[in-house]
């Protein structure tokens, strides 16, 4: 199948940001994920804070691993480029596409399997060394592509529409990330636009190695628990037939609540989430604090979301480096070849 | 003394032998025995040293080989060894057993042997090496560090050389330490005088000032290919250490640090990554590549394994990669510090699904450099991987080259990128439309423009304009465009190099790579014995057409590789349809440098087997 | 009523005809289609179904192929349709392209579409199938789930099926599920009634009893090889998905539960990982198959690029691995949904180095039952990795075929492996030891002896006893006796099977795996165009002598397969020294499964070309 | 090169345990690693604690990835079955043979660079899965084998040899061990024999994921601190030659200190480490507390050493999976192969 970007008619209603853009202008090709995928909305959240900062479209590198989530580069910024690599190795892409032109902003996108199982490894390193990025994981616990698998997000002791158990433990990405020295560590909720978009404009704002783990229901396969009480012809039938066969669009789940509560939120399956939002006064400079907070909460049964660390002046690779402010990709001839004096001299120093 | 458990009259060579020193890992003896061969160069006498090491830091056996041949040549020759300086007892027995008969042996005598240790048909020279230092230095360390500066002292009077030139060199290698300067001179004349007063010096074995060398300098192909990405223009690498490439990546830095530091900023127009392994450094350098940077990696075969969905990925998404491998021994984790021209086919096919890559075959740091440089300029124009096929024989050997050049009007070749100009003039822009009929398509940088020329990069399930599509047209028709893209890579790569025989005949011999010396001087003493062959040094894939024509203009051709499977060969009968019948293997694969010996004679065995054996069963 | 543009008169056609279904992906009509085809098998037809889906779970076009054939032709036939029953409409234009001249169109006509929609050379059936269901259903995703099956009953009256057998299957798939039984039954009259009713059925495309099925079994290869592996005694599986291989591992799950687990502990006997990825279910596998155990993997291109460097390690290291490729178009991600034959070069000589691994090539769900658990003893018998090469055609589709059987006599083959009373006995152990001149060495199980027996493994560095060298004499005995072992193999993996002309020729074509049932249909075709072909099924690699003799005895040799690259010509032409100009490739490879039409289109053309062109250019 | 097993001399003055066997039938070949390698002292401390343990030699199966320290495995225990796998994967090899055979002691012994860098994937994931093993990293903070570049766990703004900065943050592979769910939680120092041994001694009597970080100086290649103050011709002369020429043996550093107290280790270059034992009243069965513990030590400046968590019954994978008490590797046809009878049921249910 082919899919056109859909036609981007100028309401002329369309409320413009300082550049002359809407945020149509921020949008891309027609998703083609499930029918109330949590990864559309995140999607339609990275188009509203993109919009919001007044970005230009095309100084956004979009870069994602495959998966469901990492498809949906192709359904935001239709005017950047962007580039869906291998399976968990997006995050050595970015660094180099980083390398190559400082200039750009780059957004990593990517899911729980292909950030934390296939590349967890990955995942690590491009977190100690620093790349500025904002880093994003639609995080549903599943493999959504391959139809339903565990990831290494999912909960141990969770029981998969096979009814396979999991039995390995839960990877914390904002664990990792924290212990690994992200400079901006948060986490929030696919449908909590109050929440998400605030913070992923603060993550693409972030000079350094900002991640957000976004938890991000899957429509298809997070459904297994005996949610339905009253007989459920298509239930049984799917069961039945052993696999997939029917699956209806939902809405996408939304939710709103106030810093320093929790909410209980109830995914598509019947399963509830315990979101705790940060509360205001939380301090969100001191990592190892957050850490314990993060361990005590989830040893508690409870989810933390929010802004969780931040380093407000954290240092990228390319200071590590000491690099030249142009971009690599700019400089010529003139810039980069010693030229045959220097070659000549160095032959003289090899005899 | 000479002491000898027979008379024996030694052999008699001047500025032709082999000399090899044994010694212990990490004793010190690495720059000593760089300080002989150095000093021969410069008497004007070609040699070419080896090492041979183990993989191991401390405490285990390395050879250092050093041939000498004023008639230039510098494969290895094969055979036994005419000087063996043996500094360890570990190896002892079979360090002995490596002399040629008439060879001469030189040991630290400070105890010395009883005549059972020795064989009979070689001249032994004792010195005791331990005493004269031990009775000089007090510490252990220096004991250890000057011993070897001793021992090269004693060569420079058996062997006549010119203790000017040692001098000389010890000065420039310690330039601004005089201290250490100082004390390296006396410990070589210490080893120097005891020769001269206690042995009949010179030996057989002589060196006498010639100008064989001519103003060929003297490098690693490690070295040569980094300085060949630098001038190439390369700012991205990405590398993972492994033996025997690290030095590749290592050399640039040094480079790099050297020629790309801004001088008034003082900040780098380079990026050097040490990744986490090497799926993560090619994918930095796929990364890097897609943003418009020029970038590299340096690997060995493990590396390659590693490496082949992101090569396949690159393939298909046409992503300009340079990837040095400097091949060792495989499979597996192999042999890391031996020798071998194995990854030819795991580079060539890489990836799993239809694919075929650039390859190019240095055969010497001349061409490490110069072809370092050109990869660049392929990458760029054909946007797809450019392999550089080194092996542990040209990266981690010093070797006599010709001196690098450069032409300060060549300007990089970055292919075809449109830029936001011929954009906004409105240019058609399809990221895999094939507009001039080379197959190869134009992209734009990210960046480039606000409104067009953007598109998303997916490994395949796209069409000509890169938007998602699973249609069988689609994907049939892009691929069928990449075969034209690399038909158009043939006219692109090195041409093939051919050497006539002195008279006319219709055997051939192909061959690439390290091979050539031991090669060239194979043809001469095949030639001597009768057997003319024309030689084809194959430096590029896909083949150009001169290399189908070489085949087809000969009746049987020997294709000669350090591999056991004849990886090159499977290439030639693939990719050029040729009978294989025609192709006789001639394959050298235990990890140490192919000899003009091994060579020759395996030829000449092979042509008198021809003559009996009917063609198509002429195949080891 | 049928309504139509024009008066045209429908294909007539009796149990011999293609009906193709378009719906989007996860609306439910897998299972519904599935009736339709088995219920056409309960009446002793032979059918083959095909899914066509996208790379994506809901929302997406899928089709499903179903090839009616009394005759017997599993292969895809190829051209247009006969009926295709329109479901979707994103697709609606292409599907009505797709329908044979005089062929049938359903769809559903609530809303009726204007004339020019359709065309004026096919027959145009329309059944308000929403506004039947919306009348019957009150709840949506009752009423998407049963249009379904209300479709199928109309299609049961169109066609004249059996309507007792659409019953019978019912109310097996949901046994026990007595309200869903009765539900669909219902739903699946609605339609029924109201084609009997307005529509005069049946059409041209009729069905009718027949006795053709015999005894054959429907199931998926990727079921079948994974129920192979159960019975060839595979304990530890561990496996990363990927599409099209996952199912094999999900099947291999569900058997186990069914067979494995002790009646009276209710333990394991199995243990299956999903890994982190390729590289770990890969060393997973070689860890538990190093311990004795027997130990698998599956999964498709880009696994097996991540396991090269592995893969290199179990050959050196000799360690059986089974490891099923369940081939998707590659290279890169691929078209993950889609089939090729594309992995052949990237198994067959797996790993940088000097490598060459054993390949199996099965043709349907009996051979990769077969197969399945031969693969087992191959491995333990050859201490080396075993590929058995499916790909989404064979894996991911129900196909007909033979009953599985087994002897329950046969023992499991664990090869060479020494035991604690031949050690006791004095048996002399050396881990690479070519003891029996087979190039086969002994092994022995960790924890075996006290005192003897036990071996360091390593890639290589290593001799004949598994002690650490960096002898090149050492690695080259070793290569050697590798390469012996590897001809050892070709007695051991399964013979190809030829299949005469029926009149004598001089014409022959090599095929193998799921090309099988195209090209048998093809031969029948060319036979009647008057070309005879003999034909050979290339069951595994390395290559019987069978395959060299059927080449040598042909003058020119058609090499059909589904890939751009001819990769198994590569390797007949490489391992066998096969002139090339004798092999003329037949090409397939824009991801859809080959077609007996394709097939003998491109043979017939080639035959002619090949009277004019000297046979050394005959290469597309 | 190839190296033969020494001769085991039965010296009858050595001690054998109950099983007769002295501690010579623990050792291996004769080590080929730098004189003064801290590895050697760890592979001494592993013979000595499977010697106490009185440990079948040949029930123990050694596995490890590539590189000096993975090297050891060839100088100790030399009738066990070793396994030299590749570089950074020993993890997912382990797994499988302790699946194939859950009789057998399995040891895994890496480096920094074969665990943090290139392996941090499969180490993660073989800490979750909880197989039962005892893993043990020599942690020398460079690549020994490839000559001295810098791991992953390369502390953040060290100079290495080449005078190359390490700009990264160091990966705590104790704080990784601990946030994936290892059961058996500690680090050491391989000179430190009073706490080395008995750890390793507990670690192998541990039924689950038991995981030692233990710090071993590295003579080659650590020694790039100005420490000599005098002249010293060797040093000269290696950065004169700029690569590493001469290598002198050195003396092993063993320390010993109490619990609870602080102690300051020189090594071969004259830098120094603080190490910090536990307190024998620290709780070893919280892990939050432990993570915290750890962070603010390092914070400190301190590493902390000793037994940092331990869950007393910890659950392993082949618990996880329920699977016979039988090794796989000893299951017949009669107990593996359903058989034809089964086969023509299956065949029916197919038509
Ligand atoms: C090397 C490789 N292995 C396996 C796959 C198959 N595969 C595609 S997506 C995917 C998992 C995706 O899961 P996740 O990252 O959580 O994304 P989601 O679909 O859940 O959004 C897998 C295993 C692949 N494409 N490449
Ligand atoms: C795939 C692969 N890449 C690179 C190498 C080269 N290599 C061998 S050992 C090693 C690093 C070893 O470091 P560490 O694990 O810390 O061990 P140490 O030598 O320091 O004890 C590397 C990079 C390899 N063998 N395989
Ligand atoms: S399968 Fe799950 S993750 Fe994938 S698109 Fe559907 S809902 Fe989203
Ligand atoms: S290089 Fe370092 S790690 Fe390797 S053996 Fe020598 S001291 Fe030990
Ligand atoms: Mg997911
Ligand atoms: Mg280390």
């Amino acid at each position: 199948m082919t899919f056109l970007p859909k036609p981007k008619l100028h309401h002329p209603a369309l409320p413009t940001n300082s550049l002359g853009f809407t945020r149509r202008d921020y949008e891309g090709a027609v998703s083609t994920l499930c029918a109330g995928c949590g990864h559309d909305s995140i999607s339609a959240a990275i188009v509203r804070a993109c919009f919001n900062l007044e970005l230009p479209p095309h100084r956004i590198a979009k870069l994602s691993g495959i998966g469901c989530s990492s498809k949906t580069p192709t359904y935001f910024l239709g005017a950047s480029h962007g580039f869906n690599s291998v399976h968990g190795r997006m995050p050595s892409v970015l660094t180099g596409a980083n390398l190559a032109n400082r200039d750009l902003i780059y957004l990593g996108v990517s899911g729980d399997g292909d950030s934390a199982s296939i590349g967890i490894g990955q995942f690590a390193h491009v977190m100690r060394r620093g790349v500025n990025m904002t880093y994003i994981v639609e995080n549903n616990g599943v493999y959504g592509l391959t139809k339903g698998q565990f990831s290494a997000t999912s909960d141990k002791g969770a029981r998969s529409r096979r009814g396979v158990v999991n039995n390995d433990e839960a990877i914390d990405l904002i664990g990792m990330a924290l212990q690994l020295g992200a400079t901006f560590v948060a986490r929030s909720f696919s449908g909590d636009k109050e929440q998400l978009v605030p913070l992923i404009e603060a993550a693409l704002k972030h000079q350094g190695a900002a991640f957000i783990d976004c938890i991000s229901p899957c429509v298809a396969f997070n459904n297994h628990e005996g949610s339905h009480t009253s007989f459920d012809y298509v239930r049984e039938h799917n069961l039945a037939v052993n696999y997939l066969d029917v699956i209806t669009g939902r809405e996408e789940i939304t939710v709103e609540y106030a810093a320093g509560t929790v909410e209980m939120v109830k995914q598509h399956d019947g399963s509830l989430l315990r979101l705790r939002k940060l509360a205001n006064d939380y301090d969100v400079h001191d990592r190892i604090a957050a850490m314990t907070y993060l361990q005590e909460k989830h040893a508690a049964g409870e989810i933390v979301t929010g802004l969780l660390y931040v380093d407000p002046e954290p240092e990228d690779l390319h200071h590590h480096m000491n690099t030249v402010i142009t971009p690599f990709n700019e400089l010529d001839e003139a810039a980069l070849c010693p030229g045959s004096a220097a070659l000549d001299k160095l032959n003289a120093s090899l005899r | 003394m000479l002491q000898s458990t027979e008379r024996v009259t030694g052999l008699q060579r001047v500025n032709d032998f082999v000399v090899k020193f044994a010694n212990v890992n990490g004793s010190g003896s690495a720059s000593a025995n760089t300080l002989f061969a150095k000093s021969i160069l410069r008497m004007g006498v070609p040699i070419t040293p080896r090492n041979i090491f183990p993989s191991n830091i401390q405490g285990l056996p390395t050879w250092y080989e050093v041939r000498v041949s004023e008639a230039g040549h510098l494969g290895a020759r094969g055979g036994g060894v005419d000087l063996m300086v043996a500094m360890n007892p570990q190896t002892w027995t079979q360090d002995i057993a490596s002399i040629e008969p008439g060879g001469y042996l030189f040991y630290d005598s400070t105890k010395p042997m009883p005549p059972s240790k020795f064989r009979d048909d070689i001249v032994v020279i004792g010195v005791p090496l331990t005493e004269i230092t031990n009775k000089a230095y007090t510490e252990s360390r220096q004991r250890q560090l000057f011993k070897n500066i001793v021992y090269l002292g004693v060569l420079s009077a058996l062997l006549q050389m010119d203790v000017a030139e040692i001098e000389k060199l010890l000065g420039e290698q310690f330039r601004g330490r005089d201290k250490l300067v100082a004390a390296n001179v006396q410990a070589l004349h210490m080893g120097r005088d005891y020769a001269l007063k206690n042995l009949d010096c010179p030996i057989g074995l002589t060196l006498r000032r010639a100008s064989a060398v001519g103003d060929r300098i003297f490098i690693e192909g490690n070295a040569a290919a980094a300085l060949g990405a630098v001038y190439g223009g390369a700012t991205v690498c990405a590398w993972y250490p492994i033996t025997p490439s690290s030095s590749l990546a290592e050399a640039f830095t040094r480079y790099c640090n050297r020629y790309r530091v801004d001088p008034q900023t003082k900040k780098a127009k380079f990026a050097i990554v040490q990744a986490e392994d090497e799926l993560a450094s090619i994918g930095m350098v796929i990364g890097a590549a897609w943003n418009g940077a020029r970038a590299f990696t340096a690997t060995s075969g493990p590396g390659i394994s590693l490496m082949q969905e992101f090569v396949g990925l690159a393939y298909f998404a046409e992503i300009p990669a340079v990837i040095f491998d400097v091949q060792r021994s495989g499979p597996s984790t192999g042999m890391p510090t031996r020798t071998q021209q194995t990854d030819i086919l795991s580079c060539a096919y890489a990836s799993h699904g239809d694919t075929k890559h650039v390859l190019l075959f240095p055969e010497d740091p001349y061409e490490c450099f110069e072809f370092g440089a050109l990869s660049f300029d392929l990458a760029d124009r054909l946007q797809t991987p450019i392999f550089v096929m080194l092996d542990l024989e040209i990266g981690m050997n010093e070797r006599l080259t010709k001196p690098f050049t450069w032409d300060d009007s060549r300007r990089m070749d970055r292919g075809k990128v449109m830029t936001a100009e011929e954009l906004d003039a409105g240019k058609d822009f399809g990221r895999y439309m094939d507009v001039d009929g080379d197959g190869i398509p134009y992209r734009t940088y990210p960046g480039t423009h606000p409104t067009r020329g953007a598109f998303f990069t997916r490994g395949t399930s796209k069409d000509r304009r890169a938007r998602y599509s699973e249609e069988g047209s689609d994907y049939a028709e892009n691929m069928l465009r990449l075969l034209k893209k690399f038909e158009t890579a043939k006219q692109l790569v090195p041409r093939p190099i051919a050497r006539q025989a002195k008279q006319p005949t219709r055997l051939g011999a192909i061959y690439f790579g390290s091979t050539s010396p031991a090669m060239n001087e194979a043809e001469e003493i095949l030639a001597e014995r009768g057997i003319h062959l024309d030689l084809l040094r194959v430096r590029g894939f896909p083949f150009h057409n001169d290399v189908k024509s070489f085949i087809t203009e000969h009746d049987q051709l020997f294709v000669v590789e350090q591999n056991r499977d004849a990886q090159l060969r499977t290439l030639l009968v693939n990719e050029l349809e040729i009978d294989p019948a025609k192709l006789t293997r001639v394959l050298h694969f235990d990890g140490t440098p192919i000899t003009a010996r091994f060579i020759s004679d395996a030829i000449a065995d092979k042509v008198d087997s021809l003559k009996i054996v009917p063609f198509r069963k002429a195949v080891p």
